[in-house]
């Protein structure tokens, strides 16, 4: 340290008004740092009540200016909170923004001490580790790359529909990226959408069909994303457009191959196996687009080698059995993730009897059932197809905030069992119980709807539902499904005989949430729902810079919130497109090229693919557009040849010394 | 009486390898101690390394002979898993082994224990180098000298992987063979280090047995010991550095004891001494009588001397034939003149040259089979070598992993460590009278002691392959009445 | 050395992103924990070099706490992975050089769990006081005589014999 | 600096091996050179020569000083300070003055217990526990032997050094080229690198100057070389499974063992800036791993027999923790 030019320190010990002042002796603290870091380079320590306030701010901007300070150290709150603050503070008086550091004596000290002195202590080592730090800081400058202005959507529901609509309205090219034949997602499938039980249809359709007009919208369903490369901005992405065997420019949507094809397939997505559908097929009439897909799988040509009745009858001739999956490559400035949500299997409950009792029925099922466009063009009625129950118990939180299964809450459950208590009441007067755990109405008007609900009768059991049996033991159960539940507000067993037992599954992350999470660089919870950037201050961004989640995929929630997401992650899109470049943050690792040896210790560190191994010259390279500035791999080289801005070996190592006060026995043995 | 010189009490911390002598009233020599300052402890850190970084560890024990230690490690490796590696490895490690051996005779003879006769014994001190030498046997005798030192590392390098410290010898074999090419070279080397072999036997007759004064000095008794000797021998008895059994001779040249390698422990016991950091080996079986010769006495000498009183003769013609005139000349076996080692040591410099050039000659010794794989349970091996100064036996316990639990090493120079400490007191005692005492005489003190080429870094697994040496005369009340320091 | 009286000095490295949080909510929500640890922050948990383990533990810390994101909830997808394969080779390497290996704790903790770090914190700094002081090379008063060597060592294999001068 | 009478030139030894002086000699020519460009004024292994002139040297008088072997006694650190008084250049030579080498090793134990286990071999006969004693008491007078450390100290835990030449030892033609050097900045040639630079090694580390071609690297086991040899010859030897120490250690060796089929063992210790060598290696074994769970990474470390030997062998004295515990407490 002895031979590096003397840097000139300021330290600010914060109040905090009592917050800090209360459990630590800042006065203390910020004497005992003039003087005992004096030999450090500390020129200055004052304390003050606040010094987030702009007269504290402006304390540290004054001294900058007229001591001709170097590095600034500020003792106060976590710098989570305000690091950016007095970086900008620090920038203003003309002094790089990445010579300040902050000393957190509140969250790490103040707050969770309590003996005065001791915290006091605490307190000087923090910022003693804070200033030997500083001085190995190093003026940083953000890096600046150029922004795609086109945007990638993956996944065409509600949310993606939103997010690329807002984007497009604003003038610039999406590609909606949608791996069902039809864009709509599971908003599709509903009849009404609580609270106001207006027709889903009705209200989706026309944004469905305004996205698949739209001029700056590519539409691109039947569709999967494969690979993803690049950085923010600068993103390489490849498309399988999967073959629909059939030539889209010809196809008029008319529907003739539908009504031709011999070949009837129950409807395990859209109908949730309650209806059929043909080979060829188009999931619903309101598709978009609306011309269909051939399901290989059941097509007769595909399987026996005969039939091509479609290709008979279309009139454009637009039928092509030999078209073949395509790669379309696009590049693309940001990602917007809108994947949504796979519906908890209820089979997994055994004691619901799913599956094993007929008419036992998910809520995705009774949607379809309600549905007037549905398989029963909306009659209510039991899995014979015919009679119209007496009794339906309406379970909730099937799958959610259950240990067996799913911790969570899936938000929106209690609100469709409402939703299906008054279709039921309304459709067939029939008795509905519902069976709950909490009654969970947050959000506008959702308690009134609640409250409507009770009005018109439907039963309310408070108690997790043992179990759903057709063994009668009474004659008045014979026949019936049996409902076991303790009532927890009666405080005792009960055996509720219905006819109709409604599932609200809970919702869970896509089967395959994994695996696309790995393809776009972004991580997955332990629930498996994508990770926000932050919880709640950042909650549509992720840790990949230009690569943001939406609606269901980043968790459980309703249509509104799902829409609002998407129109807050375009805006931070369209944020970032009329910057034209991106700045990123410079905390980031480079090789020293003199000193690699190539050995490829590093190459197997970064999840991003920042870290290139150029074989000519036997070095390794870091891109620094793509590196994330974990540090992983400055940890892991074994000849030091990598360094990381920001939190170089130099900065921790010498925090290290400050805070086991080696910085003080320096200055001794350098007085003795 | 001689005027006290008082010592910088400095001086006194001045450990390396130090000869206390004390006067009685008369100012003659009371008693004599060969002191050794250090140790490493090699025995108890090798504890808990793997059995195949033994070569590699014990290499570092001393970087005059580390091939040596290589060796034996190398071997003990082998015995710890039971293993025999290939012919062609095994004719590797012996055909980089006479290699090393040339350099390391050639370097004694012209660097260390040579200029003694070279320049003479009285010379000034400035001279008595390994560049004095150069400057009067000549450049061009002095640039044979570098080429055999260039010569023998080149082959330690290209068959062991490193001139200095050589890594290539495993358990099981070696990590590579070598090429066509390279034994071409190496056989061309080879046959001139049997020519410069000749040459420095022809400079040794010319220079010292040429010179009677030095003859005398060689057969006078201040230099002798009878002792018992102690050499590696091949089936025939012929001298071997490495592989075969330990034989030992007694006073007078009878075989006393032949045993294999692996039952050394039977035969070996250490004395300790509280005043000295090395330990003095001896013949178990005759027991500790304290520092004195003679059929009663433990004591035995480990040279090469000691290989060529032990052996029934030498395994190469030429050698052979430096072998009868070396025991004609000085009147038959075995011979106790400590300074004939020298000559001894050339006969071996002789032999090790044209072994050299049989094992790389042989048709097997481009063969790419150098490793068999180990497959026994680990456990315990003895591995044992001639090094140059002495037989060199390591002995290795490991637990099942092959981690070592428990080490021995009797190295070469300890094997000589008693008789040094006679020879060196004999000296003493019949060149120092009435105190008086002049460097000359000193000089002739050390030439007692370098006649055994002592390595005691190889020793005390502690100091460095040659020793510097300092001398304190005490009087009779112990006071230090003159101290003169020096260096081999 | 009383135990009980010993207060450990231990430096902790959090990552930036869960446990460094994670000791924010627990100043947030005023929970008390043992005040002996004083944090570090780095990016993640992947950027620790034993070298800054190694380094503290030589200036006077007695034990070291690295704090990360929970398996598979790494903001950098896996690179607390890393973090764990380097914790366990240096603890092999701490034990050769005779340190207890439970002074270096690798400890789990997400943002959300403000809780968790307190307690295992103060769990951390009981453990360490347990194994007392490292007060690494103090031992060192320079160079031994050999006599003492000898007694020292005597002792320690308790052997009643004399060694006769 | 150049000068009309010759400078002066010293090696010295410490506790070290011999290696590093038969390095010097193994520059063979150079010799010659060293002795036209230099006065060699204390040389134990060439030449005669006596402390006392050291000492009635003017400080400072001695231009170069290569100074070898780690401090093992009071005596080598008596040494070792009279030299750096006498000597312009202080060079730290070799493995063992540079980071303590093997013999460093020796830290891992109390110095006790290295005296009592060489003094309790199956062959020892020392029925009575004696063990050498620093002053003793014989008929005729005292005698002294030093005094040994507790730990093994490189030089510049002692004293100050002004360049590093790594090494074990030294690669000749590296000390070629450093005795070339400093024979130009005599004749004015050449200047002298700052203060502290580590001399007669490359930039990088051994990988660098290593032939075998290199893959990303994923290892499910780690082998001994017993086990695997011979390796393949073109392949690095890490990804065959062996814990080569190349990628941590300096370069200037030519990458020798690896070439010779070996492992890099790591006697050219640390690259340029690096603070804790076994910290490099950890960090390098570590990384390789093919393993998520605590259970298989285990599996795979215990492939490692001696983790704190494979990556402390050359550098513990020289580490930043210099010894084992037990060394430090029990000394």
């Amino acid at each position: 340290m002895s031979d590096k030019k003397q840097e000139r320190v300021g330290v600010y010990v914060c109040h905090c008004g009592s917050n800090i002042a209360g459990t630590v002796d800042v006065v203390d603290v910020a004497n005992w740092a003039a003087e005992k870091l004096r030999h450090q380079g500390v020129v200055i320590a004052r304390e003050y009540k606040f010094m987030c306030s702009s007269l504290g701010q402006e304390l540290i901007e004054k001294d900058i200016k007229e001591l001709g300070l170097t590095r600034v150290v500020v003792a106060a709150c976590s710098p989570h909170l305000h690091e950016k603050t007095f970086r900008t503070a620090a920038k203003k008086a003309g002094l790089n923004p990445y010579l300040v550091e902050l000393a957190s004596i509140r969250e790490q000290v103040s707050w969770v001490h309590t003996d005065k002195a001791v915290a006091t202590e605490k307190s000087k080592a923090v910022v003693a580790g804070a200033v030997s730090r500083v001085i190995e800081n190093v003026p940083l400058e953000e890096i600046k790359v150029p922004i795609n202005p086109n945007t990638l959507v993956v996944g065409g529901g509600i949310a993606g529909i939103q997010s690329a609509l807002e984007i497009a309205n604003a003038g610039f090219h999406v590609y909606l990226v949608e791996r069902e034949p039809s864009i709509g997602g599971h908003m599709a499938q509903f009849d009404k959408t609580f609270p106001t039980l207006d027709c889903s249809a009705c209200i989706l359709t026309p944004r469905m069909v305004e996205a698949g007009t739209h001029p700056n919208i590519t539409l691109l369903t039947w569709s999967e994303v494969t690979n993803v490369a690049g950085y923010v901005g600068n993103f390489h992405v490849t498309i399988n457009k999967k073959a629909r065997f059939l030539k889209e420019d010809l196809c008029t949507g008319c529907g003739i191959c539908q009504e031709k094809c011999p070949k009837k397939v129950i409807d395990e997505v859209y109908e949730a196996g309650l209806g059929y559908r043909k080979a060829v097929y188009t999931p619903f009439a309101q598709a978009v687009p609306n011309f269909p897909v051939m399901d290989k799988e059941n097509c007769t040509y595909f399987i026996k080698g005969t039939c091509k009745a479609c290709e008979k009858f279309c009139p454009t001739g637009a039928i092509d059995f030999k078209q073949e999956d395509q790669l379309i490559n696009i590049d693309v400035g940001n990602i917007i993730l809108a994947t949504g949500y796979d519906l908890f299997d209820a089979r997994r409950v055994s004691n619901y009897g799913y599956g094993r009792l007929p008419n036992v029925f998910t809520s995705l099922e009774f949607e379809r059932l309600s549905n007037a466009a549905g398989p029963t063009s909306g009659n209510i009625v039991l899995r014979d197809g015919k009679t119209t129950p007496q009794r339906v118990g309406i379970i909730h939180c099937v799958g959610s905030r259950d240990k067996n299964f799913n911790n969570y809450c899936s938000v929106i459950c209690c609100m469709q069992g409402l939703k299906f208590a008054h279709l039921v009441h309304e459709r067939t007067g029939a008795t509905v119980y519902n069976f709950y755990i909490d009654m969970r109405t947050a959000y506008k008007a959702y308690d009134e709807f609640y409250q409507r609900v009770l009005e018109e009768g439907t039963l309310f059991v408070r108690g997790k539902v043992a179990e759903v049996t057709d063994a009668a033991r009474y004659d008045r159960e014979k026949g019936k499904l049996i409902i076991q539940v303790e009532d927890t507000l009666a405080g005792k067993q009960r055996r509720i005989p219905v006819d109709m037992v409604i599932l609200s599954s809970g919702l869970q992350p896509r089967h395959d949430a994994k695996e696309v999470g790995k393809l776009f660089g972004i991580s997955c919870s332990t629930d498996g729902w994508f990770t926000e950037k932050h919880p709640k201050l950042d909650p549509v961004a992720t840790m990949t810079e230009g690569v943001y989640i939406v609606g269901c995929a980043q968790g459980p929630k309703d249509i509104p919130s799902s829409v609002a997401q998407g129109a807050a992650a375009s805006a931070r899109v369209l944020d970032k497109i009329l910057q034209k470049e991106v700045a990123l943050e410079p905390i980031k690792a480079t090789v020293d090229q003199e000193m690699c040896s190539g050995c490829r210790i590093c190459n197997s560190m970064c999840p991003f693919n920042a870290i290139a191994f150029l074989e000519d010259r036997m070095v390794t390279e870091i891109n620094p557009a793509l590196c994330q500035g974990c540090g992983t791999c400055v940890a892991a080289c074994p000849a030091g040849a990598i360094s990381g801005t920001g939190f170089s070996d130099e900065q921790i190592i010498a925090q290290i010394d400050g805070l086991l006060w080696r910085t003080l026995e320096v200055e001794e043995a350098v007085a003795e | 009486m001689t005027q006290r010189i008082s010592i910088d009490p400095i001086t006194r911390l001045e450990g390396h390898g130090k000869i206390e002598i004390f006067l009685d009233d008369h100012g003659n020599v009371a008693n004599t101690y060969f002191q050794i300052p250090e140790l490493r402890g090699f025995e108890r850190f090798v504890v808990g390394r793997p059995i195949e970084e033994m070569p590699l560890i014990t290499n570092r024990i001393c970087g005059v002979c580390p091939e040596a230690h290589n060796m034996a490690a190398s071997k003990a490796a082998d015995a710890v898993y039971k293993v025999d590696p290939p012919r062609t490895a095994k004719l590797l490690r012996e055909l980089l082994y006479s290699a090393f051996y040339c350099t390391d005779h050639t370097t004694h003879f012209y660097a260390l224990g040579g200029p003694d006769f070279v320049m003479g014994p009285e010379a000034p001190v400035a001279q008595r180098n390994i560049l004095g030498v150069i400057h009067k046997v000549g450049l061009e005798i002095g640039g044979k000298v570098i080429q055999m030192r260039k010569y023998g590392h080149t082959v330690v390098e290209m068959i062991g992987g490193r001139k200095v410290h050589p890594c290539a010898s495993i358990p099981g074999g070696m990590t590579k063979g070598i090429t066509e090419d390279q034994r071409k070279e190496i056989e061309e080397m080879g046959r001139w280090a049997i020519e410069f072999a000749q040459f420095s036997l022809q400079l040794f007759t010319e220079i010292v047995l040429g010179n009677k004064s030095y003859v005398d000095l060689i057969l006078g008794d201040v230099y002798t010991h009878r002792t018992y000797y102690m050499g590696t021998v091949d089936e025939n008895n012929k001298v071997n550095f490495y592989d075969g059994k330990v034989r030992v001779v007694d006073p007078n040249g009878k075989e006393f004891i032949k045993y294999a390698p692996k039952d050394y422990a039977e035969h070996i016991a250490e004395h300790v001494e509280p005043w000295t950091y090395l330990k003095f080996p001896y013949l178990k079986k005759i027991g500790w009588k304290g520092f004195v010769d003679g059929e009663d006495s433990g004591v035995y000498m480990a040279t090469p001397l000691s290989r060529l009183n032990v052996s029934d003769g030498m395994a190469t013609p030429r050698a052979q034939e430096e072998y009868e005139k070396f025991y004609a000349t000085l009147g038959g076996k075995p011979v106790h003149q400590r300074l004939a080692t020298h000559w001894a040591r050339l006969i071996e410099l002789l032999y090790a040259a044209e072994h050299w050039v049989e094992l790389v000659t042989d048709p097997e010794i481009t063969s790419p089979n150098v490793h068999t794989k180990p497959i026994e349970i680990p456990t315990e091996g003895i591995g044992i070598v001639e090094a140059p100064r002495g037989t060199l036996t390591h002995h290795y316990w490991t637990d099942e992993r092959g981690v070592v639990t428990k080490a021995n090493l009797i190295v070469g120079t300890t094997n000589n460590y008693a008789p040094i400490q006679m020879s060196t007191h004999k000296a003493a005692t019949s060149l120092i009278k009435e105190g008086k005492v002049t460097e000359g005489l000193l000089n002739m003190v050390e030439m007692a002691f370098r006649a055994y080429d002592p390595c005691f870094g190889c020793a005390t697994h502690s100091l460095p392959g040659q020793m510097p040496l300092e001398i304190t005369i005490h009087d009779i009340d112990g006071n230090p009445v003159n101290v003169l320091k020096q260096f081999c | 050395m009383n135990n009980d009286t010993f207060e450990p000095t231990i430096i902790g490295f959090t990552c930036n992103w869960c446990s460094y949080r994670a000791a924010d909510l627990a100043g947030t929500a005023r929970m008390k924990y043992a005040p002996n640890v004083r944090l570090i922050r780095m990016m993640c948990s992947g950027r620790l070099d034993p070298t800054f383990v190694l380094r503290a533990l030589s200036c006077g810390a007695d034990g070291v706490m690295i704090t990360g994101c929970h398996p598979g909830e790494c903001h950098y997808i896996e690179q607390n992975y890393k973090a764990l394969r380097r914790y366990l080779l240096l603890k092999r390497v701490l034990k050769g050089l005779g340190i207890e290996p439970e002074r270096v704790k690798l400890v789990w903790a997400s943002a959300a769990e403000g809780a968790r770090f307190a307690s295992e914190t103060t769990l951390f700094v009981e453990e360490i006081r347990k194994l007392g002081p490292l007060n690494w090379g103090k031992a060192d008063n320079g160079p031994k005589t050999i006599d003492h060597v000898e007694s020292s060592m005597v002792n320690r294999l308790s052997s009643e014999k004399e060694v006769p001068a | 600096m150049t000068t009309d009478v010759k400078p002066k030139f010293a090696m010295y030894w410490a506790a070290s091996c011999g290696g590093c002086e038969i390095a010097v000699l193994n520059t063979h020519e150079k010799i010659l050179d060293l002795d036209a460009n230099f006065d060699v004024v204390f040389w134990p292994v060439a030449m005669d020569a006596k402390y006392k002139d050291v000492e009635a040297m003017e400080d400072g008088s001695i231009l170069l000083t290569l100074f070898n072997g780690g401090i093992r006694n009071d005596e080598n650190e008596h040494i070792a300070k009279l030299l750096r008084q006498k000597s312009k250049i202080l060079v730290s030579f070799g493995s063992c003055a540079c980071e303590g080498c093997i013999p460093g090793l020796a830290n891992l134990s109390p110095v006790g217990e290295i005296v009592h286990t060489a003094f309790n071999t199956i062959t020892t006969d020392n029925p009575n526990e004696i063990y050498p004693r620093t002053t003793f008491d014989v008929p005729e007078g005292e005698l002294h032997i030093p005094t040994l450390s507790r730990i093994l100290r490189p030089l510049d835990q002692v004293v100050d050094v002004d360049y590093y030449m790594p090494g074990c030892p030294p690669e000749s033609h590296q000390i070629a080229a450093v005795i070339d050097l400093v024979i130009q900045v005599i004749h004015g040639e050449a200047q002298l690198p700052p203060k502290g630079t580590v001399i007669g090694v490359g930039n990088s580390t051994v990988c660098d100057e290593c032939p075998r071609a290199r893959n990303v690297k994923m290892i499910k086991a780690f082998k001994r070389i017993q086990d695997v040899a011979p390796v393949d010859p073109t392949l690095c030897i890490l990804e065959q499974g062996v814990p080569c120490n190349g990628p941590a250690t300096r370069s200037g060796c030519n990458a020798r063992c690896p070439q010779a089929g070996a492992q890099c063992i790591g006697c050219y210790g640390p690259a340029e800036g690096v603070m804790d060598y076994g910290a490099r290696l950890i960090t390098a074994f570590s990384s390789v791993l093919d393993a998520t769970t605590p259970e298989e990474i285990d599996r795979i470390l215990d492939g490692i027999p001696d983790p704190v030997g494979q990556v402390y062998r050359f550098n513990l004295a020289g580490s930043l923790m210099k010894a084992a515990k037990p060394a430090w407490e029990q000394g």
